[in-house]
């Protein structure tokens, strides 16, 4: 972009990539389920800093990704507390927390 | 009044019904409404087919304000599709599930789940299919968590990491193609990227998204080596719902990749991207085949060969990717024909199997001795469904095979008909593993479980379809080139 | 156009948020991660502010950071109860602790 | 070594995701529509003068609908596990005056603050979800605070619930049934009624996120299975 | 031509294959005690089916045309169409269709799985028929596939490992060859799009083809057809599935799935490359030798068979190259011996398998060595078996000679007098191998009791089993008797090649 300033937007698109990539790691290297949906999480976050800051940045307010991170949220909290109900019907059944590695 | 908006309302309407009804009206109920469903889906496709492809602008707000649903012929022809596979495992499930615990989940996912479905074929705009492919995600969990013993939790719980995994992969590569060109329809993204052409500077950005949403499709749709989560997910499953996993919910993620690739144009899907997908597809059918080979339990030899069967449906990204013109219809026609085969036959399998597994009362497939004396048309709709997952004529498997065939010859391609040719016969070999025991005549148990006909007939009804369509394809080919790149000479 | 400049509070913020997410993701104590990543999720309701987005703040200050994060403590809570309860002799003490630490050391 | 080697990968992946993405956001075009514009534009015709809420619940109403759709699979699953394998008593709750005290000041402001962002959304930022979340916010309280919410429970009270979960989506439904058969396209709200309908869509949807939201907290199975737990599996993985 | 006969003269053919495909679905649907209902469904479908080709042949003779086209995908026709060559297979497909019937229903009396059986049977005739009737080389793999899969349930029938292991062997052979031959037509498809038999040399008018490439097609399709052939070296499957019931070999194993492949041969020899391109590409010369060898090769190996049906399995081997060194002679009367071998093979070495399955079903008697004195217990049985081995050798005036005797002649017209020295080898060595059976059967006495002797006074067998017999076996007779004469197998032979392959 040409702004010679990091524009607030952009800033927090780039925090968003950071998180994204952040997010991707815990994913990958932990195997406790409770871990893996912090991680989840964290990148879900990242994903909605870039909608609405990318879309933003140098264009002012714009509603419209706002309205999707809005959606996103519901969402994201939707999965994660299906995925705790689910964590925890496998907990009381098996007594893991985190899924077996054979497959 | 159009049809589109009933398309997903009514199944919606069904969820929210039969999360209120009392439990024994909900099979009924669910059979009646999918029929009354499969009628409208014919509506749609009859007036697809008379009037070219349909739209709704929802709220009254075109897109990109709006969202719209539109219907052309591939649209109209998945809603069908779903309409034929979800009828018979409606009543399946209502014969079936009678009386069990599961039953109470069961219905309202099973119509969240057709909701989501055709909210998907119909969608035209980005971020309404990442909301679809979430409601689908979290219902086909759902399904698959409904038994809840320790196998069903976890494989519902890796199903579930991989859909949030590939959704969120699929929401970046929404916010990017958002951020690069200010619109969400996915009319305004093919046109925009057709005017730009490659040598734009957002080409990059463009690539990136395409990239990471491709990723996340592929992960959902458990391309090979992403298909890790597929196997104890629709192998554990109770049977109409593995049979509506395999047939239709995997398809969904291909049918969006498809819908991005043509919208991007050749220009931003490089054919070696395309042979990339091609290869994956190819290690698919002969890793799933080789696993479907070596598994003890029906379902889940039955669940590695949808491993496979997914692998064939790739071979359209390098065949369409081609700039003959000849091997892309070929290519078009043979990957939809293939698609529709496999929903048929492999949802008709499915249930057989679960037919044949709750008359044995055992999983293993070498526990299946003897079953052909006293179950053969369960066993006669696992051998229908088999003809056309192996390619053997007359079934639409085959006549799918035979076009893509075509378009490797016409292409130049020649590596896919090793593909196709080697796939066909390790599909043989692990359907016929099957039959060797079920043909064995042997001191085993003379008494079986005996499965209400309901069943049985819903299993051979699908079975006998994945049949009948290889002999009447052409129509239903025509239908689906209406309002497809193919129809106005752009591959 | 308003592009306004990020300030040090922004800078601040980004790098808060990115030390609250790592901290939520590689803390050893599963409780120690769920509480940074209550903290996290404040900041970004924060941040939303920052981004002129005061919808998505109140539904991040109250869903993302608060349902969410008591869903996960009480599931937390959960496991532990679970594994401390049934076992009144000693030794299931440290068995219980690994339960939260876990893999993180193999 | 395999640890090391998953971290060695996880780095990877990510460090190539940040790459890309950075590629992507410092190398992506000037948009070629202005939504925000067109936005701005139409929301005077829309029947909400904030253009979030215009947004979320006129222009991609459709979206919001799916969603809260999402949010009911996840209450019915919870509710069918739960039923599938039914619970022990409910004993959960933290029996603390100070507690009781304190809430018996703070609910009441709750609610009032979920009214309150419930009916400023049209104009200002607030809107179904921030005042579901709150009221969400309070239950959860009410359950730490051992109060049971006795109106769900029997089977009764699981209907009720149901009911109640149902309301928000039924009423969206039922309005895009509405326009669509008064010859509009689906959930093309009069002018003259769109910010009553969008009202009365926000209120059922209010109640019902809020209930899901809920329910997702309350239906986690309580401590009391911890006895059932097989002696054998208690050991974690190393 | 009026409308309503042209629309009879399309589906005419339609309904010859939906005779068998429509008593095999009812077969399905019935239960399996219902076995009056069921045989008496059979019987009816089998004479229809035989009436229906019998009118159809008559028309042929009179030069009416019947022909279905159907589309399946664009480029792709299901095509059904009778000429001369196809109503010949298909007229001897429904005559022992006819008769194998009745002798199942004999041999099968309480034994279970019968719906079964005769459902994937009647299966396995509608595809013969269909093969017999197919108009286009796509057509004929349908079928040509379809006789795979419906012939598997009748080789395991038994249930016993050694026949599940036959049919896995079966389906590896049978299988592996469908995908050669469907790359083989794909690959033609490409070069040539929808090859219709009958359009007269069809090939011939590709001259920009590059010889390589067709020849590596007619190896691909004729490597595909083979192994139903059972040519060298792709024959290991046919002695192998010999555990399936008595009937099962006498139709599949003598006329169906072996003729299937020798007929397609016919086909692509004639109908798809022309024979005088055959001739030009020089595949020709290689696939006669192959033959010969197959020839020599059978029957050397029938020698060393101690169990009836093994050497009889053999001898399958050896006699079915026949048709396929008929077709490689470049002339007519060659042509004439293979295409009339087509026939008269079928018709002796049906009568063979029976009179083994009589020997096994009366007296238990399995082994070669098991035989002596059978010719005084079952004379009937025993007399047609020794018509059957006559006819293998050539004696005259039997069926048998009539074949090699056209064979030698085209042969000698072709320049390929080595052919002589096959076919004198080749009746030698039939000799040898039948001619100690004959001895044991007629001139040795019984060696103590039968292995598993069912009627307890020599009644020779059951009439169900004893009629289909000796009706065959007269057949075989008849048509070496009156070759000359017209409607004789000799003369649709001749009418086969005067009509379409000596324009």
């Amino acid at each position: 972009m040409s702004a010679t300033v990091l524009a607030t937007d952009a800033l927090y698109a780039w925090v968003g990539v950071l998180l994204c990539g952040l997010g991707l790691f815990g994913f990958i290297i932990h195997r406790h389920l409770l871990r893996r949906l912090l991680a989840f999480n964290v990148m879900g976050s990242g994903s909605f800093l870039l909608l609405v800051g990318l879309a933003q940045d140098g264009r002012g307010i714009d509603p419209v990704p706002q309205a999707l991170v809005l959606t996103g949220i519901v969402v994201a909290v939707a999965s994660t507390a299906l995925a705790l109900v689910i964590f925890r019907r496998w907990h009381r059944v098996s007594g893991e927390s985190t899924l077996p590695e054979d497959v | 009044m159009s049809l589109l908006p009933a398309l997903v309302m009514l199944p919606l309407s069904a969820a929210l019904a039969s999360t209120l009804l009392p439990l024994r009206w909900r099979g009924p109920l669910g059979v009646a409404l999918a029929v009354l469903l499969a009628g409208v889906a014919c509506g749609l496709l009859r007036t697809v087919v008379g009037d070219g492809p349909q739209a709704h602008a929802l709220g009254g707000w075109a897109p990109p304000l709006g969202i719209a649903l539109v219907a052309d012929g591939l649209a109209a022809g998945m809603v069908v599709l779903t309409a034929t596979v979800a009828l018979p495992c409606a009543l399946h499930a209502a014969l079936g599930l009678r009386g069990e615990a599961v039953e109470d989940g069961f219905w309202p996912l099973f119509w969240f789940m057709w909701a989501a479905l055709n909210g998907i074929w119909l969608s035209a705009d980005l971020f309404n299919l990442y909301v679809g492919l979430e409601l689908l995600g979290l219902a086909a969990v759902g399904l698959v968590a409904l038994k809840g013993s320790a196998g069903a939790l976890a494989a519902a719980m890796r199903y579930l990491l991989a859909a949030l995994l590939g959704s969120l992969a699929y929401l970046i590569g929404v916010a990017l193609l958002y951020a690069a060109w200010g619109s969400l329809a996915l009319a305004d993204l093919a046109g925009f990227m057709a005017e730009a052409g490659v040598a734009q500077s957002g080409s990059l950005t463009t690539l990136v998204a395409l990239g990471l949403m491709s990723a996340g499709l592929l992960l959902k749709t458990a391309l090979f080596p992403l298909h890790g989560w597929l196997p104890p997910a629709h192998g554990g499953a109770l049977p109409p719902v593995s049979a509506l996993l395999s047939a239709l919910v995997i398809k969904a993620s291909l049918y969006i990749l498809m819908r991005l690739w043509i919208m991007a144009g050749p220009a931003l899907t490089p054919l070696a991207l395309g042979w990339l997908l091609g290869a994956l597809g190819a290690a698919a059918v002969f890793w799933g085949g080789w696993m479907a080979l070596r598994q003890a339990r029906l379902k889940h030899l039955v669940a590695y060969s949808t491993v496979a069967q997914i692998g064939y449906l790739f071979l359209f990204f390098p065949l369409f990717g081609v700039a003959n013109m000849d091997a892309a219809r070929l290519a078009w026609d043979g990957t939809l024909l293939m698609l529709a085969a496999h929903a048929l036959a492999k949802a008709g399998m499915f249930l057989a199997a679960g037919n044949l597994v709750l008359a044995v009362g055992s999983p293993h497939i070498a526990d299946l001795t003897g079953i052909s004396r006293f179950r053969p048309l369960s066993l006669m709709s696992f051998g229908l469904a088999g003809v056309s997952l192996m390619g053997l004529p007359p079934s639409a498997g085959f006549t799918a095979k035979w076009l893509l065939l075509q378009s490797a010859l016409a292409s130049g391609q020649w590596v896919w008909i090793m593909v196709l040719v080697g796939g066909g016969l390790l599909s043989a070999a692990y359907v016929f593993r099957v039959f060797r025991h079920a043909f064995v005549e042997g001191p085993a148990r003379d008494r079986f479980a005996s499965p209400p006909l309901a069943l049985e007939l819903s299993a051979l009804a699908l079975g006998s379809a994945s049949i009948a369509l290889g002999l009447v394809a052409q129509a239903p080919l025509e239908w689906l080139r209406i309002g497809s790149p193919l129809a106005t000479g752009v591959p | 156009m308003s592009a306004l400049p990020a300030n040090a509070f922004d800078l601040l913020l980004g790098l808060g948020l990115i030390a609250c997410a790592a901290g939520a993701l590689l803390s050893r104590e599963l409780f120690r991660a769920i509480v940074m990543f209550i903290v996290f999720g404040l900041l970004m309701a924060l941040a939303w502010v920052r981004l002129r987005a005061p919808d998505i703040a109140l539904a991040e200050a109250a869903i993302g950071a608060g349902l969410t994060g008591v869903l996960l403590l009480d599931t937390l809570g959960y496991l532990r109860r679970r594994f401390e309860r049934p076992r009144p002799s000693p030794p299931s003490a440290p068995a219980a602790h690994t339960s939260d630490k876990e893999q993180t050391r193999s | 070594m395999k640890r090391y080697l998953l971290i060695l990968l996880a780095a990877l992946a990510s460090l190539a995701v940040c790459a890309a993405l950075a590629l992507a956001v410092i190398e992506r075009p000037e948009a070629r529509t202005d939504l925000p514009r067109v936005v701005a534009h139409s929301t005077e015709h829309a029947g909400a003068p904030h253009p979030i809420t215009a947004v979320l619940l006129d222009f991609r109403s459709y979206d919001t609908l799916l969603e809260v759709a999402v949010l009911l699979v996840a209450v019915v699953v919870a509710l069918a596990l739960r039923e599938a394998q039914p619970d022990g008593p409910d004993r959960m709750g933290l029996d603390n005056p100070l507690l009781r005290a304190v809430m018996s000041w703070l609910l009441p402001l709750m609610v009032l603050v979920a009214a309150y962002l419930l009916w400023a959304g049209s104009t200002r930022p607030g809107g179904a979800f921030q005042a579901a979340a709150v009221l969400a916010a309070a239950g959860v309280l009410l359950r730490l605070a051992g109060v049971r919410l006795g109106g769900f429970a029997g089977e009764r009270g699981a209907r009720r619930l149901r009911a109640l979960l149902v309301l928000g989506p039924a009423v969206f439904v039922a309005v895009g049934a509405g326009t669509a058969l008064g010859g509009r396209a689906f959930l093309d709200y009069p002018a003259d009624w769109a910010g009553g309908l969008i009202l009365a869509i926000e209120l059922a949807l209010t109640l019902s996120i809020a209930l899901a939201l809920l329910s997702l907290f309350r239906l986690a199975p309580p401590q009391s299975d911890v006895e059932r737990l097989p002696e054998r599996r208690r050991r974690t993985r190393e | 031509m009026s409308g309503a006969s042209s629309l009879l003269h399309a589906l005419l053919p339609l309904a010859v294959i939906a005779t068998s495909l429509l008593a095999a679905v009812g077969i399905f649907v019935l239960a399996e005690h219902r076995h009056r209902l069921r045989s008496s469904l059979n019987l009816a479908a089998a004479l229809a089916k035989l009436a229906l080709v019998v009118w159809m042949g008559l028309g042929v003779l009179e030069g009416e045309r019947y022909a279905l086209r159907y589309t399946l995908v664009d480029g792709v026709a299901f095509v059904l169409r009778a000429d001369a060559l196809g109503i010949m297979f298909a007229g001897l497909s429904s005559v022992l269709w006819l008769f194998t019937t009745i002798y199942a229903i004999g041999y099968l009396e309480n034994a279970p799985n019968r719906s079964r059986f005769f459902g994937f049977f009647s299966l396995c005739v509608a595809s013969t028929v269909g093969i017999a009737l197919a108009g286009n080389l796509f057509t004929f793999f349908l079928f040509y596939e379809l006789l795979t899969l419906s012939t598997y349930p009748l080789v395991v029938h038994r249930g016993s490992a050694k026949a599940l292991a036959a049919g896995r062997t079966y389906l590896v052979y049978t299988l592996g060859g469908g995908a050669v031959l469907l790359l083989g037509i794909a690959l033609l498809h490409t070069l040539a799009g929808d090859v219709a038999f009958g359009a007269g040399a069809g090939l011939a008018a590709l001259e920009a083809v590059s010889n390589p490439q067709l020849v590596l097609i007619f190896a691909l399709l004729v490597g595909g057809l083979g192994v139903k052939a059972a040519i060298y070296p792709l024959h290991g499957w046919l002695p192998t599935a010999m555990v399936a019931p008595a009937p099962v070999s006498a139709l599949l194993h003598a006329v169906a799935v072996v003729k299937a492949g020798a007929f397609g041969i016919v086909r692509v020899v004639y109908d798809v490359f022309g024979i005088e391109l055959a001739w030009q590409l020089g595949v020709l010369g290689p696939l006669a030798a192959l033959a010969s060898f197959t020839i020599l090769y059978g029957s050397l190996r029938a020698l060393a068979q101690t169990d009836l049906k093994r050497r009889l399995a053999f001898s399958t081997v050896s006699q079915v190259s026949y048709i396929v060194l008929g077709i490689s002679l470049f002339g007519p009367l060659g042509t004439a011996g293979g295409l009339v071998h087509l026939l008269h093979q079928g018709l002796m070495k049906i009568t063979l398998f029976f009179c083994a399955g009589n020997y096994a079903e009366t007296l238990g008697a399995h082994r070669v060595d098991e035989l002596d004195g059978a010719g005084r217990c079952m004379p009937a049985t025993s007399i047609a078996f020794t018509i059957g081995a006559f006819g293998m050798i050539g004696v005259p005036p039997l069926a048998g000679f009539v074949t090699k005797w056209y064979l030698g002649l085209g042969a000698l017209e072709a320049g390929m007098g080595w052919v002589i020295g096959v076919l004198v080898a080749s009746s030698l060595l039939n000799a040898a191998y039948f001619l100690p059976i004959l001895h044991r059967i007629w001139f040795r006495p019984q060696r103590g009791p039968w292995p598993d002797e069912r009627f307890r006074q020599c009644h020779d067998t059951h009439p169900l089993l004893l009629m289909p017999t000796l009706a065959t076996a007269a057949f075989s007779v008849v048509a070496g008797l009156f070759a000359s004469l017209p409607y004789s197998p000799l003369y649709w032979a001749t009418v086969v090649v005067g009509r379409e392959y000596l324009p």
